[in-house]
């Protein structure tokens, strides 16, 4: 995980095989809350997310988990009214809720796949084509980076034949993987998944649920589930989010092990438990 | 409103009804003339129509109308059937853009510059421009006359405008003053005396003006006509009978058209 | 050493955003100045003669004087009749190509086709049609009525086809939702689909309202000429675009008064707009509140 | 019961085709038709050589319209992309208005502002020419179309579902390729039906174009030549046409109408073939 020095610049040369050459960065959140308007959705989060590592933020409806995923790479600038305060720090020292923080670039190194699968209705080349032309790959090298991501997420032999097809044609997990896919194609350095197998059959979200565990070590994964077991097959790290005081936070983290297994705080213990949320 | 519409819904018996319809020339005069006589005949309505001559000669034929508005002589066959009856008369003239320096033209020099013999206003003592020329569409009467006195085929005309309307060709003129467009004088008199930069040309040697036309002189005029057929109403031809009296020239020549009752 | 960045080669060029929103600027920019032109050219001339006595006035003069009263009432009778026929018909065609049959089937190519060819046919030929068919054919004479509805033919297309499009954007599980509850289809049509797709007919329905103000060529031969005040749907009444028409080509003259009246026709469009988007945001609002 | 409001709205224009069949068959009975793509002129009441050229009219039906739309349709895209994507709310509503209020100009409102305005210009720039020309009609024709194509894309912009725009958001596309690569082809079909709409209104379109477009039945070599679309013929002869005449003109508008139809059948086809896919979503 070192050498990235190297590999950056045989990046544009030898795109192809291998796959390893990511940097994971790690995440320092401090006195973070999300406010709508007058209303504050997310409040007083301090959380610490180790790179190369799963951290699953667990949680009821409506605590600010998406919301808090979604400040992670500023995708909440989108929300008319939506206001981030705090501090989120990337380990090489970029500040993300800094306003002059290059947004674009920031979502390529922090990258996001969404609860609904949601390849763009063109082929499946230009899901690919679109994203990585914009973030300055060479056009003959996006087809060996595309059949590289593909073959990670298990797709290549699925749909290699039909690359020119509309994507939308395809199964609601092959999409979802595709999804992956095209996060993954623009190595970026941690992942958010947004409960990403929910809307999926047990079937898809198994091979999808593998598809993320197999990132741990290469890349900084952020997932947020309503699926504790899930959470608990796949998460190094695990935060539990509860609603105080109308605010959502987080009332415990830390290894996924001690959280499952002993939390210390009630809310967390009972709702871990099943009895509540 | 649906209750005001039934209510409405028997039409009128066409007895005390006269509808007119035709040329959009003669229309707004006839709709003047109509307001009051209805104002005097209690009972009447007067419907007024457009469309154009040739709408009011079908309509008139096919019973629509009782009677019809024609600014154009009929032709043979349409003359078997229907007869037309004057109310007023109405000049030709040729209008120019107001900087244009010349204020006559002979019957020859239409004829050239209307065949692109000359296509020049220098040869004429104007300005070193292009001349536009703007001729009527087929059909219109102004065209008619136009063409018969200057003694040419519509096929022999080189234009550069083809235009419908009066004010067409006026507004035409304004908006590109190296234009040469004819038109009703009424219509031109009106727009020049209101302030429209055209002024209204002399045909050879005579002053276009509503007294030339009234007393003759004037060479290239129209009459504006109400056609009927042989089955005209009672009220239609009541109706037909003031519009050729005299009772109604002041308002023929508030629209700048010439009397001829 | 510096931060760990795999790829050096700045992101997203910035040039083409701002060129984007340059070009978008302007165009947006010049389709406001030529708006402003053309209404400034209007206002300059029309504004000062605008009064009471004109909005209420009846016509002198063949128009160099006096008011439009009476064109402003045929005018919105004309309206009437042409939305209380193109609605339904529009609404119902549309409904029908997007719920009862399949989308590219045979049926529905050649109703749509029919629809959008229909949006060709020049206006002037609906006016001329529009006498013969509505006027002679349906006795209804140079009427009010027979303008509204041959209006109501020409802006078809724009209600059928907006309306269309508006069913289609709809989420696609808005329909399996509603057959999931049990709902008929005519329920789930009369209280699902078309409130959620009723900003969408409102669109075209401001688009028609504002086609056949404007519309000329297709009046003059239906509703025709008159002046006066109408006082049924079966009387001949001048529309205002009809007038417009008139005094610009017709009477010598009389710009200002053309001027004028159109000032008062965008006016009325405005208002008649204005009422519909409210008219259907009222509705929608009460159904909020009472389901 | 819908299916039966769909007949009258799908037939309505059989019944207008087959009124302007009825009222051209004297034309078409006297085997004259092959004369409107033969002769070259057009000048039916002519007595020494009468002659029913269509084709030029036709061309230029048919080029007024696509230069309309080619000034058009890049105005009002960029314009709704623009109000869409980079203006502010308020502003995007008010444009709306704006130019719910310009598809209510009455055409002959425009047609008599280009002639005063457009045309002037124009002879500024070509002073031998009289100005009204191709270039003064399609500046006209363009402008009032302008609307529906700035009123449809910007609808059809509207429309793009807020996943997509989400999907380019999260994998850092900036706002110009997002637009490019992805609101506006989501956004396709919408544009192209509000381009069908705008096409087919300006080929019909009347009372603007007879004011600025010269007349003149010739096939243009030159922007600043003068036209003459179907349209203006049939209203500036049918008024005043005899019988014979008139059947002449309703052949005309009946060639014009399926030509059209041709037109609109392809492109609407060729949609139909086009986009299968993106139906779904």
């Amino acid at each position: 995980m070192n050498s990235t020095g190297l590999s950056r610049e045989n990046d544009a040369e030898t795109p192809s095989s291998g796959g390893h050459r990511t940097v994971a960065a790690s995440l320092s959140v401090s006195g973070l809350s999300v406010h709508y308007r007058d209303f504050t959705a997310v409040g007083g989060i301090d959380l610490e997310i180790p790179e190369g590592e799963i951290t699953a933020l667990v949680g009821p409806s409506g605590c600010g988990k998406s919301s808090f995923l979604h400040s992670l790479n500023r995708l909440t600038d989108l929300i008319p009214g939506c206001r981030v305060a705090g501090s989120i720090r990337l380990s090489d020292g970029t500040e993300v809720t800094h306003p002059k923080t290059d947004v674009l670039s920031l979502r390529r190194r922090v990258g996001i796949v969404f609860q609904r699968p949601n390849p763009f209705p063109q082929s499946i080349r230009r899901n690919f084509e679109i994203p990585l032309k914009e973030h300055g790959w060479r056009k003959r090298d996006i087809p060996d980076r595309m059949e590289t991501v593909l073959r990670e997420v298990g797709l290549w032999n699925e749909i290699s034949d039909r690359l020119h097809k509309s994507a939308i044609a395809l199964s609601g997990g092959q999409q979802q993987r595709l999804c992956i896919a095209r996060a993954l194609a623009l190595e970026p350095e941690v992942i958010l998944f947004d409960e990403p197998c929910s809307a999926l059959d047990p079937i898809a979200s198994g091979v999808v649920e593998d598809l993320i565990h197999s990132l741990r070590g290469r890349l900084t994964v952020v997932i947020v589930t309503h699926n504790l077991a899930q959470a608990r097959r796949i998460a190094d790290r695990a935060a539990v989010f509860w609603v105080r005081d109308g605010i959502g936070t987080i009332v415990e983290h830390g290894p996924a092990e001690r959280v499952f297994t002993a939390p210390s705080n009630p809310d967390a213990a009972s709702y871990l438990s099943g009895a509540r949320g | 409103m649906a209750a005001f519409a039934f209510t409405a819904c028997g039409k009128k018996e066409s007895g005390d009804v006269v509808v007119l319809t035709g040329a959009s020339t003669i229309a707004p005069i006839i709709v003047d003339v109509a307001k009051r006589y209805e104002e005097a005949h209690p009972g009447v309505r007067i419907e007024v129509q457009t469309g154009g001559t040739s709408r009011g000669i079908a309509d008139t034929l096919s019973g629509v109308a009782d009677l019809g508005m024609a600014s154009r002589v009929l032709t043979d066959e349409e003359a078997e059937k229907l007869t037309a009856y004057r109310i007023a008369a109405d000049g030709v003239c040729v209008v120019l853009h107001k900087d244009n320096p010349i204020n006559d033209l002979s019957k020859q020099q239409l004829i050239d510059i209307y065949t692109k013999k000359e296509t020049n206003w220098s040869a004429f003592g104007g300005p070193d421009a292009t001349i536009v020329v703007a001729n009527k569409a087929d059909g219109r009467s102004t065209l008619e006359v136009f063409l018969g006195f200057v003694g040419l085929d519509k096929a022999d005309v080189k234009a550069d405008v083809v235009v419908g309307e009066n004010l067409h060709v006026i507004n035409s003129v304004v908006s590109n003053p190296n234009t040469i467009g004819y038109v009703s004088i009424g219509t031109a008199a009106t727009e020049a005396q209101g302030g429209t930069p055209i002024k209204l040309i002399a045909t050879d040697g005579i002053a276009a003006t509503t007294e030339n036309v009234a007393s003759g002189t004037f060479p290239i005029t129209r009459p504006l006509t109400i056609i009927e057929d042989a089955e005209t109403s009672p009220a239609a031809k009541a109706f037909l009978d003031h519009l050729k009296s005299a009772e109604i020239n002041d308002i023929i020549e508030k629209h700048f058209f010439v009397p001829v009752n | 050493m510096t931060p760990p960045t795999p790829r050096a080669r700045p992101v997203a060029p910035v040039w083409l955003d701002r060129a984007l929103a340059f070009a978008g600027a302007t165009a947006a920019l010049l389709s406001f100045g030529l708006f402003a032109w053309l209404v400034w050219d209007l206002a300059r001339l029309g504004l000062p003669r605008i009064s009471w006595t004109f909005l209420t006035g009846e016509i002198e003069d063949a128009g160099r004087s006096g008011g439009i009263g009476p064109l402003l009432v045929s005018t919105l009778l004309i309206l009437v009749c042409c939305l209380a026929l193109v609605i339904p018909l529009g609404t119902g065609c549309a409904l029908w190509l997007s719920e009862f049959v399949r989308r590219g089937s045979l049926a529905a190519r050649l109703v749509t086709g029919g629809v959008d060819l229909l949006a060709s046919v020049p206006s002037i030929v609906f006016g001329l049609f529009g006498m013969v068919f509505f006027g002679q054919t349906l006795k209804m004479g140079f009427s009010i009525l027979s303008g509204g509805l041959t209006l109501a033919c020409m802006i078809l297309p724009i209600l059928v086809r907006t309306t269309l499009s508006a069913l289609e954007a709809l989420p696609a599980d808005l329909r399996p939702a509603s057959a999931g509850l049990g709902l008929t289809r005519t329920t789930s049509i009369v209280k699902l689909l078309l409130p959620a797709a009723l900003p969408g007919i409102v669109v075209g329905i401001t688009l028609g309202i504002g086609r056949a103000l404007s519309e000329t060529a297709a009046l003059i031969f239906t509703s025709g000429y008159s002046i006066r005040w109408p006082s049924s749907f079966w009387d001949s009444g001048r529309a205002l675009s009809v007038h417009i028409y008139d005094l610009t080509l017709n009477v010598p003259q009389s710009g200002a008064m053309a001027s004028s009246t159109a000032l008062v026709l965008l006016a009325l469009i405005l208002v008649v707009n204005s009422a519909a988007v409210a008219l259907s945001e009222h509705w929608l609002r009460r159904r909020h509140q009472t389901s | 019961m819908l299916g039966l409001l769909a007949l009258v709205a799908g037939g309505m224009v059989l019944l207008i085709v087959w009124y302007l069949f009825s009222n051209a068959l004297p034309v078409i009975e006297a085997g004259r038709l092959a004369a409107f793509f033969t002769d070259s002129l057009w000048q039916p009441r002519s007595q020494r050589d009468p002659q029913f050229g269509v084709v030029s009219m036709l061309v230029a039906s048919f080029l007024v319209t696509l230069l309309a739309v080619a000034l058009a349709l890049p105005v009002g895209l960029a314009g709704a992309v623009f109000h869409r994507f980079y203006a502010p709310p308020v502003l995007e509503r008010w444009n709306r208005r704006m130019l719910e209020l310009l598809i209510g100009v009455p055409s002959v409102v425009f047609g008599f502002w280009g002639l005063m305005v457009i045309v002037p210009l124009i002879v500024r720039l070509a002073p031998h020419t009289s100005g009204q020309s191709l270039l003064a009609a399609s500046i006209v024709l363009g402008l009032m179309i302008l609307p529906i194509i700035a009123l449809t894309s910007q609808a059809a912009l509207q429309a793009v579902p807020p996943a997509q725009l989400q999907a380019a958001a999260g994998l850092g596309m900036g706002r110009a390729r997002t637009i490019w690569s992805v609101a506006l082809p989501a956004a396709k079909g919408g544009i192209g039906a509000g381009v069908l709409l705008a096409l087919a209104r300006a080929i019909g379109e009347t009372m603007a174009v007879v004011l600025v477009c010269g007349n003149i039945p010739q096939i243009p070599k030159s922007l600043f030549d003068g036209i003459r679309p179907v349209t203006s013929t049939i209203a500036l002869e049918m008024g005043y046409a005899t019988a014979s005449h008139k059947a002449l003109l309703f052949c005309a508008a009946l060639i014009l109408v399926l030509f059209t139809a041709l037109l609109v059948g392809w492109l609407s086809f060729r949609k139909v073939e086009s986009d299968p896919g993106t139906g779904g979503a």
